[in-house]
């Protein structure tokens, strides 16, 4: 379908905007505007016509089952969306004086104390814009700890598992850590004679995902925390699996030290189609003094900002961090209340029906219970019939199913990720793993239709490497050059998609 | 309330075909010391109603700007959110899909985001952008992150006139990213180029703002031109507001431009979800972080976009990669594109006329002098109001307006200064109201 | 501002295609001496903001049940809007699409008032029901039309505790239609059924309203039995949101039922837009009035849906029609059919109760005579104030709180008399201080 | 796809609603409810996604080009969306005393100011609820105004053209009049000679569309009033085509007494699948004693609500009419200003530019400018290639068009009303053109794919003469036919679809 800038003719608009009479100013002939922009010029039918076509063409919760794993693709709430349109909300200043914003200030301070008890920790920082952001944060607040005991220099090691998220490696390079990895042992728990090797008085801690992203709880998570602990090291726990275990077993209680939560994930701020999110961190009371500023405090019964907090590690992000976010995560919550147990209950046991369902026909790495998520592997139809976990992505969408996420974790071979969430009724699930079922045996009796998926999307299946050699970012308007022409060069990569 | 789709039956069949119990059993690989073991205290659950009900009464408490006459701005704005923007994020597809990880399910957040980063391009002159960053402080840490791969340098540049917010960010990003920052002090309001030009010396880049905190209008193309002789990477801060009659950074040099977006079809929302932009030359598009939309075709010929340049992302690339980022600002994003689409460059050039005409009446109406009388302004400027400017925000919120940021928080020097912001939503009676007000308070 | 999408080079092209030389040429056809001439005296166009800016103006000099506590219902009711209808609403697709007259195109829409019939019927016991009526009560007027043919007779008979806009109604319709009305008084709040009974004689139907319109509970059933063995067809005025607990009048031999939709999941507006329903008996489902979907399958044998037994309707039958209504109701009642659904049937039932004992709570704790203490109620009840209700209104509005309609306007004898309303949306405190306010007021 | 019922699972819910601490009610044992409804159990997550579905399985001016003729299907402005749904006007009970309703008073009297202008006339009634309902007000004030001369008896006749809608003589029936036919003569005009003919002191008036339902402007308007007006009668104007001359000629100024506009029509009430629309009466001053009551009138500032209307008609709906609809025209109104002369201009240019594009392949039954839609017929393709104006619509469906109206209005064989409206643009129309062009070829050259569409579309052509005979107007549960049982038994009625 064509670009918004490809149904743009001169002189036609959407918008319009009051006009004073007013005399006109002159911007300085150095600093003005030479040539337009090329925006495009629509009018508003267009306009609408134009997003309406767009949103068809995408899949959302809304739309079907989503079970990216490792994504938390669970129903969004419409209320949640009401209340975060209130005007006393969406149309708030962030620079309004305190005196102004007392109800802002105390969703804040509550969802804080929320966060608080469903970690098992002490303090909280909304600011962090998402889960990545969450873990920058929380490796800065290691080091300022670490720099504030004077062990800055000494501790410069963090240690990630093998099946971590590419975010954990990412934070730690970023936050100027050295990175070490431990393996995953045959249970699919960190490998602890590995661990106990790798920790020692350069650790400044572990990065840990609980349940891993192979969707199992580690089953020698004391052990593992004292190992850290006992070495002066602290345990950061990414939040990204909280879904399985709230009201259930919390990461404070596991031992961890400092705790980031995708609000995205847990509770259920809508993805829109790649943000926004929310990654609070939560840390224990030694690690409160370098929370980001400003802090959300409570005095008696008025709330304020607190910026005088000498040894905070600075800012992360504008302001108290992305604020709708937490109007909708705080409703959300209130909706379960302490019921939020129930809510992990039901991820849990929808995965593991789900898994149930598919065992037989994917192979499963890990034998055990898992818990919201679960990691299967396409190896033996690859190896029988040259189908991919790709294949079965792409041919899922002949289905109506949003694939699961795949090639992901790295240590499971063709792997397909799966977390279907608690929202889910019963007859997804079975519908879900009819397809699945169907698909394994297309792959042995008709592997080119499964080869050829997707056949009933708006496009096929489309050239990533061509894509990347080309690096068309942009539209080029006169310029714009027509890669139709372009041979093919390799279609969709087999890499990590999802997650 | 809860929104689980379980009937009794459904959980008893399905525990029988998982093989357990009960539901407790299919907990038995956490260890038992790390249970709960009691329930968690928190609210009881509430009922839609009574969701609506007591977040209608927390929102009651907040003096926001539908109910209050209000001149803030210092880097968030009260500009009009055009009807279309809400009714497309509405939408659900939208609203509720992920990063468009399968592109054959998401051509058409794809090709959102790709006309986004095409927009964000258009407006600021460059050659490519990403999805978003997560707000427009955050994008001036990447940039210097960018800056430093690129130069191999690791001293950043900030000008003082830089929003204060913008460079602590980068200053608390700093020493992960191993860079050291120094700040470039303002004559009058503006940056000393000549200052600027020796700070820049051995620096990866050079981050100025324009329209500046102070909504003065920077020297930009000489700022870029100084930074670029020193061989530091020129990054501009802009107003995506402002780029209808503002020049455009890649116009005049820049090797990056980024930015606060929420101007540009984002609420206020007291500080967030926005969006921050981030475009690039295209020599830097390699280390560009986060996700970038990229065009291609299918197995039929046909067009299509995918994510692409994925071997600079953390999922490929891991501790290698340009940055940690994956959820970025999307949604926002696109109703940035929304806005934009829907302003075209003739609204937008006239969005940008009329502030910079509202500004200058109210310069002329309020009878108090300028903090920095020989700046161009665009949408804001900063006024002294004679004594302690949190008190005269106290005293005319008092009376129903509230006048503007006091910079003293930021600028210790300027603590009888209030920063007033004009959008097109004030009306020249409301700047008349203003006046009166700042007349009554700060007499 | 304009909503037109020509360029000035595309309305060039364009009248020369038509082979004209001005937009003015193509009103040839138009009689100079019925032409304008001049300008609309209309006031000049408004941008966006300006809209919105002025429409907020006019909103916020209505006192609306956000703002005060209101205990207003007589016909329209209060009740807790959830957040999934306006969702649903939202939808463009449902927003714009015009009446299915194109199945193929439609099926969305078709299926979603096949469903809304069958949520209508399931509620009234009924086995036909249109795609919705007008409101509350034009539905009665059909209902009066629907029985004249059914019986060859053309008195329809009215009891006076149908709420009393419903009556004028059906007198308005009623010279047209060749019907007479007569009215059956109440004794202590309920109709008589023993004059009902002798009203009925020669009648085509009889309209009573359960809840009645001072919100006491009729003898349904005894009433459906009075008018049936007078040949008179009974038609059930009921409100959707009680018969999660009160009986569905088919299942106490009404012919017809009929209601205002607005309770489940319109909200006040001021009166409208909002949907009336009607249905009926199969025997009658010929004469039913409006659009009706029904069931089918396509060229390959799957299930569809379509407008059916259009040959009931104006565009077929034209002068024969069994009505004249084209446009109705159908997005309000698609919010009708969602908020039913997601509230279940066990959810109706809780609103049911929650409603009653509210109302119980309220008569209790409100220090004043009942005006019809014998009858049971359902989230409605009058109450006596001692002088001049609408002077209490006044009184109590200045503190704060609508008591509710003064019923002295429609019932010259009930002047003193207030009907107070209780939905959901009101706590037990909101009660205390209506009693607390009345208390003041009425003393 | 699945009917909701059919998704229902005894104990799943959505909703949830506050439980107080208070004693429960009975209600008295015979009037208690004995069998529940069976409402749908569902999941807000299956909800959400069911009625996603049921949207995405709807076509709607957003989603394209809908040219159905009379029917004004025009861009809505989501800014009257956003005003609509302020909680002043959205939460006001119409039953507010109206010192606390100002707002919304004011409102309704200045679209009554409006509507007046616009039509040329004095006095407005607000509350009719559509269309149809004006048509049936309008006449009540017809018999109300001549029973107040005592001529109530004498004038038994109204009189419509033979190109009227259905609804013109239903309402006449309605209405408890005798109806009369007048035939169109040749340039599609009125016929003046039948019409002379037909008016006598029995006449009490002309219902009448101006431009015509062919679209068409009838040249002597004037003759036609004066017949009218001598012979004492009253004219009463349909006013569906509203659109083509707002600011160009006006109702009043034509000679008409009485007017009914349809807000969802010219004034882009959204159409919502069926309804809600606004009906609103217009009147000549000696007309005005008779409107409904109540009307809403301005004292000095304030605005009130006048019950005291002695010779009122009475009520024809609840309150004060469909207020939300009067709140969305009232925005589109004052967004155009003066400026609806262009609106109309707009709409009669698109309507005679697509004209233009068409008229050498389809038949024109009257060759002549165009208002602001057109009638062409698809005889000449039935004749020569069985090709209907039905398998037209239909096939234009498969390109992606909403068909026009067809089988209306009935003096024209295989009637296709075309309706562009001004929000399209020029691209819209060249590419309707192309596809109307194609199907021409496509009749000749491959009948079979005509007569089988659509083709494209989530069903096949559908069978109404089946569903007229069974009549499954509601699930039946457990006893819910298999109507693929039933042989088809004719597919799709050639008959009026649309207007
Ligand atoms: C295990 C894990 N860790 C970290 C992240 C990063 O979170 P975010 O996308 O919120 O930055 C994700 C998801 O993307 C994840 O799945
Ligand atoms: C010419 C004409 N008259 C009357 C009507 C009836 O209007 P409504 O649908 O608003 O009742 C219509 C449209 O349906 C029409 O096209």
């Amino acid at each position: 379908m064509k670009l918004v800038f490809e149904r743009s003719r001169p002189g036609r608009r959407a918008g319009s905007l009051p006009r004073y009479d007013l005399p006109k100013v002159d911007v300085p002939e150095e600093l003005r505007r030479r040539t337009p922009p090329r925006l495009p010029e629509v009018s508003e039918p267009e306009l609408v016509r134009h997003f309406t076509a767009l949103a068809d063409r995408t899949f959302g919760v809304d739309t079907g089952f989503y079970p990216l794993g490792s994504c938390t693709m669970k129903h969004n709430p419409r209320v949640n969306e009401r209340v975060v349109s209130l005007p006393g909300f969406r149309d708030l200043h962030p620079l309004q004086d305190e005196e102004g914003a007392q109800g802002a200030l105390e969703l804040m301070w509550r969802l804080q104390e929320i966060l608080a008890e469903v970690c098992g920790l002490d303090a909280v920082s909304l600011q962090p814009a998402a889960g990545s952001q969450g873990e920058l944060t929380g490796l800065m607040l290691m080091r300022a700890y670490f720099a504030d005991r004077g062990e800055a220099e000494q501790r410069r090691v963090v240690i990630t598992a093998d099946t971590a998220h590419g975010t954990n490696p990412a934070s730690v390079a970023m936050s100027g850590y050295e990175l070490r990895k431990v393996e995953t042992d045959d249970r699919g728990n960190l490998d602890l004679d590995d661990l106990r090797a790798k920790v020692d008085e350069r650790t400044a801690g572990l990065m840990l995902t609980n349940p891993s992203t192979l969707g199992l709880f580690d089953e020698h998570i004391e052990e593992v925390a004292a190992i850290f602990h006992d070495a002066g090291a602290l345990l950061y726990y990414d939040g990204a699996n909280l879904n399985a275990v709230c009201g259930i077993s919390r990461p404070g209680d596991m031992g961890f030290d400092i705790v980031h939560v995708n609000l995205h994930k847990t509770f259920s701020q809508p993805h829109g189609g790649g943000g926004p999110g929310g990654g609070p961190v939560v840390v224990r009371e030694p690690l409160e003094p370098f929370l980001p500023v400003p802090a959300v405090v409570r005095d008696r019964d008025a709330f304020r900002l607190d910026y005088d907090r000498p040894k905070s590690i600075g800012k992360v992000r504008g302001f108290t961090g992305p604020f709708g976010v937490f109007v909708r995560s705080y409703a959300y919550i209130r909706s379960y209340g302490p019921g939020l147990r129930e809510m992990s209950e039901v991820a849990v046991l929808n995965a593991n029906y789900l898994l149930a369902k598919l065992r037989d026909v994917y192979e499963l790495p890990f034998d055990r219970l898992c818990m919201h998520e679960f990691v299967l592997s396409a190896r033996k139809l690859k190896r029988e019939h040259g189908i991919t976990a790709l294949d079965v992505a792409k041919r899922l969408m002949d289905y109506g199913f949003h694939p699961p996420t795949i090639y992901f974790p790295l240590i499971v071979p063709e792997a397909l990720m799966i977390e279907p969430t608690e929202t889910e009724p019963k007859e997804t699930l079975d519908a879900f793993a009819a397809a699945m079922r169907s698909i394994a045996k297309e792959a042995a009796s008709d592997p080119e239709v499964v080869k050829g998926a997707p056949h009933h999307r708006p496009v096929r299946r489309l050239d990533e490497v061509k894509a990347a050699k080309r690096a068309v970012v942009k539209y080029g308007f006169d310029e714009h050059p027509d890669l139709s022409r372009t041979p093919s060069e390799g279609e969709a990569l087999e890499a990590q998609k999802g997650a | 309330m809860s929104f689980l789709s379980l009937t009794p039956d459904d959980r008893e069949a399905m525990l029988e075909a998982v093989g357990v119990g009960s539901v407790e059993e299919l907990f038995r690989d956490i260890p038992e010391a790390v249970r709960l073991g009691r329930e968690l205290a928190l609210d009881p659950s509430l009922s839609e109603p009574e969701i609506v009900a007591h977040l209608t009464e927390l929102a009651a408490r907040n003096a926001d700007t539908t109910r209050e006459l209000s001149f803030l701005g210092a880097g968030i704005y009260d500009h009009y959110v055009p009807a279309v923007v809400d009714a497309v994020l509405a939408r659900g597809e939208f609203l509720t899909a992920y990063t468009p990880y399968q592109p054959e399910m998401s051509q058409g957040v794809l090709q959102a985001i790709f006309e986004y980063q095409t927009a964000i391009c258009e407006l600021t002159g460059m050659d490519v952008s990403n999805a978003s960053g997560y707000d427009g402080t955050t994008v001036a840490a990447d940039a210097c992150f960018v800056a430093k791969h690129a130069t191999g340098r690791s001293k950043v540049v900030l000008c003082e006139t830089l929003n204060p917010q913008v460079r602590q960010v980068v200053k608390t990003y700093a020493p992960g990213f191993g860079l050291e920052t120094v700040e470039v002090p303002h004559r009058d309001g503006v940056t000393d180029v000549d200052e600027l030009r020796s700070a820049c010396a051995d620096a990866a880049c050079a981050v100025f703002q324009q329209p500046n905190f102070f909504g003065c209008l920077e020297p930009a193309p000489d700022i870029a031109a100084a930074a670029g002789e020193a061989g530091a990477l020129p990054v501009a801060h802009v107003d995506p507001v402002s780029l209808g009659v503002l020049e455009a950074p890649g116009a005049y040099g820049c090797a990056l431009a980024i930015g606060e977006g929420q101007g540009a079809g984002n609420y206020q929302s007291y500080g967030g979800p926005h969006y921050g932009f981030i475009a690039a030359r295209s020599d830097l598009i390699r280390r560009m972080p986060g996700r970038i939309v990229g065009e291609t075709t299918d197995l039929a010929g046909e067009r299509g976009y995918v994510l692409t340049l994925q071997t600079r992302e953390q999922h490929i690339r891991r501790e290698k990669a340009t940055s940690n980022i994956t959820t970025n600002q999307t949604l926002l994003a696109l109703a940035g594109l929304v806005h934009l689409s829907w302003l075209g460059p003739q609204g937008l050039r006239e969005l940008g006329e009329t502030c910079m005409s509202l500004a200058e009446y109210a310069k002329e109406r309020i009878d108090l002098p300028l903090v920095f009388p020989e700046a161009a302004t665009f949408k804001e400027f900063a006024v002294r109001v004679g004594r302690n400017a949190q008190e005269i925000v106290r005293a005319a919120r008092e009376r129903g307006v509230h006048p503007g940021y006091a910079l003293g928080r930021d600028y210790p020097g300027l603590d009888d200064a209030v920063l007033v912001a004009v959008t097109e939503k004030r009306t020249p009676a409301d700047v008349d109201r203003l006046a009166a007000v700042l007349g009554e308070v700060a007499a």
